[in-house]
């Protein structure tokens, strides 16, 4: 019972954090219908901003925040605009480019940083929270769960209640009638990319200060991160939200009852059940067919 | 034209690189490195091509072969030259479970196919029995002596790396020529098109999946008797699906040499080059010629060459066109 | 053309003359030794270990044979690749290097050292540990370190700690799978119960493995077979749930000065393996020796891997001496040259049986306490007493 | 030869053919006729198989061709065209003979000398070389679109307004085609048209529809006097 009680609330932990990587690619996949690969690299990014700024100035990572996110946000723009470069079949080819730009990414962060793994000095995060005697999680963790959701809950108010939010979604849902209507859907779009990157660096700072990282993770966080959005269904930030919460409890009741080695195998099985049997995802409209 | 780059390529590869590199191991490893590559492009392009299936795990059916021949020799003593052919059929069986997601579309498929390579990877790590786990295998037996010729030098190897890429081409070739080519031509842009006459499209599909994955399972294995060993990352490494994808859309996925040219171009231009540049982090370099190519020529490498060896063949026949 | 000529006649003259008037002390040559190791790719941080450790051996020889012998160093990045390393080593062959010292994963070694064999090159290293290894009759190859050594070391501090149960936890990579698997059969035939816990490398999370160790297991010690950041994430989730254990004792890559700089909150009493003290007090010539040319190239602490890399890089030189000076300077000469090794070194004794294995190699183990990682078994080689029971959160 | 009993379908709500019937008999034309959204495009897709309907029955010469998948139903004769042509792409006008004729006939052979003969047939001989795709004009397109059918080697061939979009000449000479290619390969047809001197022309009965359902079945002569037919086509909304 206890067991089991544990591994749900880390589960939950987990895929709060999940959430956060997950929806800034969901939020580009919505617009655009590009599935951005480099997204795990740019939250890895964020992540090493944040060391180099706390072992440079000694100031707490959470402060390395505005420098994360502007240096991830010119990146997420970027690859933006080499993605509008593309003039054919760019569902694809986007593919091929963004997964192009994460492996430049993964290779420079090895350059610059080297092969080692860093996390934060700072004890602060990892002190422990007890919740009711029996749930265990560090203060970081809970830290990035809190971010997780209010940067999902934020977005989702954003997209409904703001005027550059419902461009975004009228331009995700019908490129051609939003023109009609006189947005700018390549406005809309690179208000999205620019989202992206607040999301990215978000979740960057907050994978720094709850583990350690090292230059391959990039690529493990862009599957993880795509597996919920396609779990979600077409840039649907609740499905984000429900995907992400769903593989984390998965993950963590894998662990417990089986083997941790298996973990992967149950969220991947679960991705692709949903993709077959579900192929428009938790909370989408159509997609897949 | 793309018929005669092929067949001078393989010219080139059959008599000018023994001739040239046989004595020096290095090289000719490369070579052989880099057939490899280009054996599961041509495999990955062939998919793509009449297909119209962009796949993102191909190390599934790599791996499938590898491990399929490689249990076969060392546990129930098959000889090596059926054990490929066995690899082949292997990775074909395992692509059967890869079925349902036929009815998945572009990026979907694609990533579906992902996930099946994952699970495939966590699957050969747990079965401890049969794959040797995480420990991997060591020592798988070695390319035999046949009809007098040691296949398991270098050069041997070489050689029958190259049938299995040259064999490869020529069943592409046929398909392609073939009305099977024709309506899986076809069906990339006009599916409706092609089923409303009677074409099977889903029975195609699977048809075609089921050759590309034979082919990606056939390498796989070679390599494992190439290299003598494996171990579930290495042999379902996204390495398998990633280099030739680059390789392939580098060269060209839609023309027949193409994939086969870009691996060339690519794994020794990044080992005898660029590696030298940069020793550590040199995949760098490769990132952004793969994210250079998609923006300024999508299509590939080959077709800027032929290009730029027709435009003037193409502008004396239009001129001529005029006049007539 | 003609200058050339005339030089290159000169030269020749000049040399044998000198040859026949001074015979065999002025006998030098430039010895170019190869290595294989992943600068880049998974195994990205300890190929560079590896790789400063063999650079320091090469610094070492040149200064021992200043002014007689000079000692080169070619070195290709094999991209933590099987493919890449076969082809590195082979290029290096054709570049005519005269033994080789690298090499990181069995499964990369195999082939490698393979392609070594074929070349007629001898070919040392201490990066993989799988036994098959030193079992396919190749006269050249050498390893001074094995799997047995750390286990024997780990079992050896578990049975001195008379505990009655453990729970590993480890890695799904080819070592650490098979080490894990090593300790686990020792353990149970010395009666223990034994409890293990498999993980991949993607796993962020180890509370829910800590947890169940915590709360079914119920064990007396955990043993950590991985990799640095695995380990970091189960001491973090050690120290959240607090398991009611005696120790923590992990395998390589944990009782080193780095983990001590940069986790000093999470590293105290964790006992790993180690071949010295941290921070080391080199007293003896021969540590002297290796910290001092380590420290001029690198601004850093060495670990075992520079250890390995550089004892490994130094008997081969020597041994690429001895061959030369008898005028053996080929595949036969080094591997008996090689052979003849027995030293007491930096990594404890080293002497090779006909497999090319070190019998010697035991492992000793450190345990961090305050900043500082005394040596806390074997008996023979201790530098310290263990804290025990004692684990970074009592 | 074709029986279409009771057939509805419904797409979210709309419901776009309810309790439909109808027959065909052999080498007989039937016209289907009606306002747009009439249900009479839905027919045919329900009848080649891109429409799955709610309810109802098709047989086919005895086979419950329901249950039969879009290619199978091409073997056992039911060639249809569409509204707007649809060339297979990057082939040229022969080589979609050539896969119609591959996997359109039940023996899967191709006969260069029968692919000739319908593009004779229909006007396009001196094109079949060109790319079907880009190199047509709209009538050839149309022409195309019907050779490919013929291609199956149908017993019932299905068109879907070949005539609509024609100039007056060209469209002469096209009824004509269809006509010399019915007697040619004794056919039976299923005709979609709008202008009624077509319809006239062509039909030997017509089945014509409002609103998803058949509203009359007959004679042309007397179906377009029938008062109910005439209200449907002057667009009044039925009582």
């Amino acid at each position: 019972m206890e067991l089991t009680a544990q591994a749900i609330f880390t589960g939950l932990l987990m895929g709060g954090f999940y959430g956060l990587v997950a929806v800034g690619l969901a939020l580009v996949f919505g617009t655009m219908k590009v599935i951005n690969l480099a997204h795990g690299e740019l939250v890895l990014l964020a992540a090493y901003i944040a060391y180099a700024v706390e072992s440079q100035t000694g100031i707490n990572p959470l402060l390395a925040m505005p420098i994360a996110m502007a240096v991830v946000i010119a990146a997420s723009l970027i690859t933006f605009y080499l993605t509008n470069k593309i003039k054919k079949d760019r569902e694809l080819n986007s593919l091929i480019l963004t997964f192009g730009l994460g492996i430049v990414l993964t290779n420079g962060l090895l350059m610059v940083f080297s092969a080692d793994i860093y996390s934060t000095q700072s004890a602060w995060f990892m002190e422990g929270l007890v919740i009711a005697d029996s749930l265990f999680s560090m203060r970081s963790e809970m830290l990035a769960f809190v971010v997780g959701l209010c940067a999902l809950g934020g977005l989702y108010w954003w997209l409904n209640h703001t005027w550059h939010g419902r461009a975004i979604r009228s331009v995700s849902s019908n490129r051609d009638a939003a023109k009609l209507m006189g947005m700018n859907p390549t406005k809309a779009e690179l208000w999205s990319w620019a989202i992206a990157g607040v999301l990215a660096a978000l979740a960057g700072v907050m994978l720094y200060v709850t583990s350690v990282i090292h230059p391959p993770i990039g690529h493990s966080l862009t599957i993880k991160a795509f597996i919920i959005t396609v779990l979600a269904g077409m840039g649907s930030i609740p499905g984000v939200l429900v995907g992400a919460l769903m593989i984390g409890v998965i993950e963590g009741l894998t662990t417990t009852f089986f083997q941790s080695s298996l973990s992967e195998l149950a969220s991947m099985t679960v991705f692709l059940l949903v993709l077959l049997v579900m192929p428009s995802g938790l909370f989408g409209k159509k997609a897949g067919h | 034209m793309n018929i005669k780059i092929s067949a001078l390529m393989l010219g080139v590869m059959y008599l000018g690189v023994p001739f040239f590199l046989g004595d020096n191991d290095y090289l000719i490893g490369l070579v052989a490195s880099a057939l490899i590559i280009a054996g599961v492009a041509v495999a990955w392009a062939l998919l793509g091509n009449l297909g119209g299936m962009v796949s993102f795990g191909h190390a599934a059916f790599f791996g499938v072969g590898a491990y399929t021949s490689a249990v076969l020799t060392m546990d129930y003593g098959v000889p090596v030259f059926v054990a490929l052919v066995v690899g082949g059929v292997g990775a074909s069986l395992s692509s059967i479970f890869m079925m349902p997601a036929l009815r998945l579309r572009g990026p979907y498929f694609a990533l579906a196919i992902l996930a099946y390579a994952e699970i495939f990877k966590i699957l050969a790590t747990e079965a401890t029995g049969l794959t040797g786990g995480a420990g991997g295998l060591l020592s798988i037996p070695s390319l035999p002596v046949f009809a007098g010729v040691d296949f398991g030098t270098k050069l041997g190897g070489y050689i029958v790396i190259l049938n299995i890429v040259t064999l490869m081409l020529i069943t592409y070739y046929f398909i392609r020529r073939s009305s099977y080519g024709l309506a899986l031509k076809a069906m990339h842009d006009s599916e409706l098109a092609t089923r409303i006459v009677g074409v099977p499209a889903t029975y195609l599909k699977v048809v075609m999946l089921l050759v590309s994955a034979f082919m990606t399972g056939a390498v796989g294995a070679f390599n494992a008797h190439y290299i003598n060993f494996l171990e579930p990352d290495y042999a379902f490494s996204g390495t398998w699906t990633v280099f030739p994808i680059v390789a392939a859309i580098f060269g060209g996925y839609r023309t027949l040499s193409g994939p086969v040219l870009g691996a060339l171009f690519i794994y020794l231009v990044d080992q005898l080059v660029f590696k030298n540049l940069i020793p550590q982090g040199h995949q760098l370099i490769l990132g952004v010629m793969l994210a250079g190519m998609i923006i300024l020529s999508p299509s590939g490498l080959l077709p800027v060459i032929t290009n730029l060896f027709t435009r003037k063949k193409a502008d004396n026949k239009r001129g001529e066109a005029q006049h007539a | 053309m003609k200058f050339l000529g005339l030089s290159g006649f000169i030269g020749c003259a000049l040399g044998l003359a000198l040859g026949v008037g001074f015979s065999a002390p002025a006998h030098s040559a430039n010895f170019v030794i190869g290595e294989h190791t992943p600068l880049s790719g998974k195994l990205a941080r300890v190929g560079t270990g590896s790789h400063r450790g063999v650079m320091t051996g090469i610094k070492v020889l040149n200064d021992k044979y200043a002014g007689q012998h000079t000692f080169e160093l070619k070195t290709i990045d094999d991209e933590s690749s099987p493919a890449k390393a076969v082809s590195a080593v082979e290029k290096l062959a054709s570049e005519g290097v005269i033994a080789f010292s690298g090499g990181y994963a069995s499964g990369v070694i195999g082939p490698a050292s393979e392609a070594a064999n074929k070349a007629n090159i001898p070919y040392i290293t201490f990066g993989g540990v799988a036994t098959a290894l030193s079992q396919r009759g190749h006269e050249g190859f050498f390893r001074i370190n094995s799997a047995a050594g750390y286990g024997k070391a780990l079992v050896g501090l578990v049975d001195e700690m008379a505990l009655k149960s453990v729970s590993i936890a480890y890695s799904n990579k080819e070592a650490t799978h098979k080490m894990a698997g090593y300790i686990e059969k020792k353990l149970n035939e010395k009666g223990l119960k034994v409890s293990t816990h498999e993980y991949d490398a993607h796993v962020k999370d180890f509370k829910s493995i800590v947890n169940k160790i915590k709360l079914r297991d119920r064990s007396e010690a955990i043993v950590m077979v991985g990799y640095e950041s695995e380990y970091v994430g189960i001491l973090r989730a050690a120290k959240l749930l607090k398991p009611d254990v005696k120790a923590m004792i992990g395998v390589w890559s944990l009782a080193t000065g780095k983990m001590a700089k940069e986790f000093p909150d999470l590293m105290e009493n964790v006992y790993g393996t180690a071949m010295l003290p941290f921070p080391v007090s080199f007293n003896s010539p021969k540590q002297k020796l290796f910290y001092e040319a380590f420290k001029t190239n690198f601004k850093d602490e060495p670990s075992y891997l520079e250890q390995f890399g550089y004892v490994q890089t130094r008997l081969l030189g020597e041994a690429i001496v001895r061959a030369f000076d008898k005028n053996e300077l080929n595949l036969k000469g080094i591997a008996d040259e090689l052979r003849k090794t027995d030293e007491e070194t930096i990594s404890g004794r080293v002497r090779f049986d006909e497999h090319g294995d070190n019998p010697e190699f035991v492992q000793r183990v450190g345990q961090h306490q305050k900043g500082k990682i005394p040596l806390v078994w074997p008996a023979s080689s201790k530098t310290g007493e263990k804290v025990f029971p004692g684990t970074p959160w009592q | 030869m074709l029986k279409v009993e009771n057939l509805s379908v419904n797409f979210g709500g709309v419901r776009a053919l309810q309790d439909v019937s109808f027959e065909v008999q052999t080498h007989e034309v039937l016209g289907l006729v009606g306002p747009n959204g009439a249900g009479k495009t839905t027919s045919f897709n329900v009848l080649s198989g891109t429409v799955r309907p709610t309810a109802g029955s098709v047989t086919y010469e005895g086979h419950d061709i329901l249950k039969s998948s879009m290619h199978q139903r091409v073997t056992f004769g039911i060639g249809r065209t569409f509204q707007i042509p649809q060339p297979m792409h990057e082939l040229s006008v022969r080589e979609n003979l050539i896969v119609a004729q591959r996997f359109g006939r039940p023996d899967g052979k191709v006969k260069q000398e029968r692919i000739d003969e319908i593009l004779e047939s229909v006007n396009l001989l001196h094109k079949a070389e060109a790319d079907a795709a880009t190199e047509l004009a709209l009538t050839e397109r149309k022409a195309l679109e019907v050779a490919k059918a013929l291609a199956t080697e149908p017993t019932l061939l299905m068109l879907d307004e070949v005539l609509a979009g024609l100039e007056t000449t060209s469209k002469k000479l096209f009824m004509q085609t269809l006509k010399n290619i019915r007697e040619k390969y004794s056919l039976s047809m299923i005709v979609i048209e709008h202008d009624i001197e077509t319809i006239m022309n062509m039909c030997d009965r017509v089945v014509v529809f409002n609103f998803g359902k058949v509203i009359a079945d007959g004679d042309p002569e007397e179906t377009f006097r029938n008062p109910e037919v005439v209200r449907s086509y002057t667009g009044e909304v039925p009582a």
